[in-house]
């Protein structure tokens, strides 16, 4: 069993793919993703009962190292300034198989 | 007589569902249509009139009267989104005011299958390459939307994507299905249509009709937020779908269209996106507020169009 | 001939199909309808028997016996959850005997339907009005068990919020569906109905079938709770749709409904609601235990009523 | 980057809209809704499957400062009494943007 | 003429839709179809053939013929598999080489209906037991893989549970359908299907199309992963449907089928399971790489037969 | 308020009923339940939009007493070892009704 990192992102919908590149950069093992995702924040209501898929979110978290979460969140940072969206990270342990 | 035409238009099914939605809402029901079920509706809808159209053509063939109508559609939506664009600065920043001249550049599918099914009801009908005219019509507000942006604004950190821009533009899923279906349609002519009409003819009226219960809820929906809009932005989407509507009839009366179509090519000029632009403008231009032009869209311009647009431009 | 009816009943797709979604669970195939699927269905039901209702209704008009039909619609709606209460009374708490009261008091639009199309193949029809009288049943039930819970039991905390209440009973999707359809087809008429009647009409038994098969899983899925449920219960959900059932068809005759009629008039008074007034009692009495009369309603009485109710009260 | 409270609230479909009253009225700065969860407690099986949305759960959770949480905390133990459900506390660290 | 049959296939509306969804995946437009979506038309095609083939069958009745064909089916289903696997064994491990011939073993409803609407266009039919010939096609090679499975491995930790296995082979979702509609359909013969036709006859090339639009989304999505599968099993998923085409064929001739039914029967033994051996695969033999059986399968077999296999075939 | 374990399992899809009934013999006192997760890992993408169920996974969690959440662990690893998918333990407080 290993600590780690948890790595948690809601962001609009339309930018998850951004976010997941992140990710990726990053260097994470993996990741798992929630679609269709409601809330709200500072942006207002995220209903996700729209046509458009323009108030909707998603979720996503990853486990990974501390480096690698550090690495996350400078690069995510931007992103989420520019398009709003919550990053959290919080301690988890890895059970490994 | 005119007040004849909006009452037939408001009394049939396909416009009442729509209240009914708006009614939902309001009333505070819980009545919903989840997800993916408006996905359905509309891809069906999208599907169909592809189809529809396409096989049209195929009895019409591609003629000059295409072309010009073609040419026409064109141009209105290259011109529609540059001059929304400077009335919107005149009290707007540059971003949202791209992102709604884009919205009102683009076209709405679904105002112009009502608008082609109060159409038929009258006795008229309208040309197969009508179809192909809203498919043209839906993309280029957005790169006139993006081009005004580059050149209005310097962005330091990171330019557009033109890339993306251009797919997103281009091969968003409605504008691939409309595409696809048409071509689909044209070659497989009479006979293909024949094996098809059963499920995207014979039902058509009724899908509208549910996915139009649909729109209601969704616009319903949003209508709490017209406040924040403000009255320059709520006069501007009623406005502005009235003149874009008359420069249509009056190209389409110069350039000798035919009453149905000419009636159509004014509906597709008059009706703004809900789907498409709003996709790309919260991607490309996400300094915009969408509250602003999906709701501007959804719950002012489309209801109008749905209710008192269609008759009045069929008036005009 | 008592079994020659119920063979008839039977042998038809659409209960054949509510029994192949019941065997499905019951030999544990994966086979399942998943959501928004069952709402799809569900809510083309409501809207293809509110349209055609209202248009059936628009032939007829509003007449005396329509009136007749609406009273004694509201008289069951109200009497039938004040004695279910008091016989449940003899065995269970307050809350839940408001709970299934309330549950038996309503009606099941499925149950309705499933009637109808019994009465079709053996040539007989039923009015218009019948549909009105449906949406008239739904929700009286709701209030009155609320009402009898007020009675018995003194809330100290919290009061009930008769507003939500209110609302909950009388806007409840399915109530606001087939109230604005009804309409809808009144108003629209002979040419609203030819338009909408290829989905609405045409495609109805199949859908039905379709969803029959979805209801069949969502049975199967209860039946093992039935043991929970007691001999009682068991009992009650059998009985109290005969016994009402019975009352019904000698209301029908003393006021001299038609055959047809009467048969739906029975069926309504028979059949117990397993979404709206379950949703209402989840949100108003807590208390009660919904695996008590969900699965009475869903998993007994719906059964009971699709594949020997419904012959047994066109016989009686 | 801020340490936070993370408050997740699992509850009865019919219940959700009184339980994001309750965040509202603590004062949250926003949360987010997976709807439509499913899951087993006191209260038996929740498939989801149903026709009625009887038996459907749905899950939140919001980030707040912990004095925001222990109100929301206050507010919504009785609400879970009534009609059951689960409500967790963690901590998070909230990376600003 | 070969080539006509070739374009004569592919120039219809279900098969142009398929190339328009694979179309829509490699120029990366964002189009897709949600779930639930394709399991209501995947759901939709089987009632509709098993419905239809049940009335088919009420009418011919149970006959020599038809349990030539039943035997027939029996035996491919059972001899494929294990042909596949000794084939399969030269280039790779046990567990690949099992569920890869487990899935070849198996059908394709899809690739089933696609050939019944070609062999329609040109004017033939086929016996509704060919539908019962395809249902029973569906699970043995299940069975068969495990057998050879469990005969060539010896696992320590834990054995095969049998009785999961043979649930998941005889009562998957698709084989249970397709037996209760058949059975349905045969025993409410006439009558039931004309109430059911509809839905489920008039709509169903349409509905085809449609779910054949999102077949081409979802195969296009694996077409990436086919350089991973290697230059012998690309081959494979194309040389062994002709093959047991060849021999379905020849064995149709040898026990004298109608032109209709052993082109059905060869279109059988040629496709290979997208949906339910994959998934009792992924189940049973976790070791074996869901990336090779599914993409082979969806994304190289699949499209062959439906563009390039039915014309051959029909042509052999 | 109750310091608790909260177990996370991320699981291909077909192997969520072996991962509950996992965790019904260890002996939690509920669990809830996310179908239809998306997610990258060893095995590559579940993308969740196959017609196969085959590329899909689901997501669950449940709270329990430390000893309990080591049992689950213990159990749950072979699976995960033969099938793949990731489990986590954290810490959490449960708010008692
Ligand atoms: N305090 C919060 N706790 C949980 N989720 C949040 C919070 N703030 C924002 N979110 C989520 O992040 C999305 C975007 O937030 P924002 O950019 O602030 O509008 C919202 O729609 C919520 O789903
Ligand atoms: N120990 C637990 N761990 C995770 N989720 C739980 C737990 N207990 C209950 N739940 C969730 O909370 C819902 C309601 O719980 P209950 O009121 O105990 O029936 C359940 O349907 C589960 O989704
Ligand atoms: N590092 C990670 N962080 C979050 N989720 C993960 C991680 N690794 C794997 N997963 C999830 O677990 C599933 C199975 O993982 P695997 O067995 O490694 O393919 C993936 O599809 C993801 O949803
Ligand atoms: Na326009
Ligand atoms: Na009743
Ligand atoms: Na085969």
């Amino acid at each position: 069993m290993k600590s780690m990192k948890k790595v948690e992102v809601v962001v609009d919908s339309v930018y998850l793919s951004r976010a997941l590149e992140i990710l990726e950069r990053s260097g994470v093992s993996g990741y798992t993703v929630i679609r269709d995702v409601l809330g709200k924040g500072e942006r207002g209501l995220m209903s996700g009962d729209e046509l458009t898929d323009v108030f909707k979110n998603s979720y996503l978290f990853t486990v990974c190292e501390e480096s690698i979460a550090l690495k996350i969140v400078e690069e995510i940072r931007p992103l989420l300034k520019k398009v709003g969206g919550v990053c959290l990270l919080s301690d988890v342990v890895w059970v490994p198989h | 007589m005119g007040f004849d035409l909006l009452l037939q238009n408001v009394l049939n099914p396909p416009v009442l569902m729509f209240l009914l939605g708006l009614g939902a809402v309001l009333l505070k029901t819980e009545l919903e249509v989840p997800q993916p079920l408006p996905k359905l509706f509309s891809l069906y809808l999208l599907v169909a009139i592809g189809l529809h159209g396409g096989y049209e053509l195929s009895k019409s063939g591609i003629n000059l009267d295409v072309l010009k109508v073609l040419a026409l559609a064109t141009l209105m939506a290259v011109v529609v989104p540059i001059y929304a664009f400077f009335v919107l600065r005149l009290k707007l920043d540059v971003y949202n005011a791209v992102a709604i001249a884009a919205t009102y550049g683009s076209i709405s599918a679904v105002t112009f299958i009502t608008a082609g099914s109060f159409l038929n009801a009258l006795g008229y009908k309208y040309g197969g390459y009508m179809v192909a005219a809203m498919t043209l019509m839906e993309s280029p507000a957005i790169i006139i939307g993006l081009i005004l942006l580059s050149f209005f604004v310097k962005r330091n950190n990171e330019g557009i994507n033109w890339g993306e821009v251009l797919r997103e533009a281009f091969l968003n899923p409605s504008v691939y299905i409309l595409m696809g279906t048409l071509i689909i349609g044209f070659i497989t002519g009479e006979k293909g249509w024949k094996a098809m009409e059963p499920l995207f003819g014979a039902l058509f009226k009724g899908m509208l009709a549910f996915f139009l219960l649909d729109m209601g809820l969704v616009a319903g929906r949003r209508i709490s937020e017209i406040k924040k809009v403000g009255i320059f932005l709520l006069t501007f989407a009623i406005a502005l779908p009235v003149f874009n509507a008359s420069v249509g009839i009056l190209l389409a009366n110069v350039f000798g269209l035919s009453k149905g179509d000419a009636f159509m090519f004014s509906v597709l000029c008059a009706s703004a996106s809900y789907i498409a632009v709003p996709a790309a403008m919260r991607l490309s231009v996400p300094e915009a507020n969408p509250s602003l032009y999906v709701t501007m869209s959804l719950a002012i311009t489309f209801p109008f169009n749905i209710a008192v647009g269609i008759p009045l431009y069929y008036f005009l």
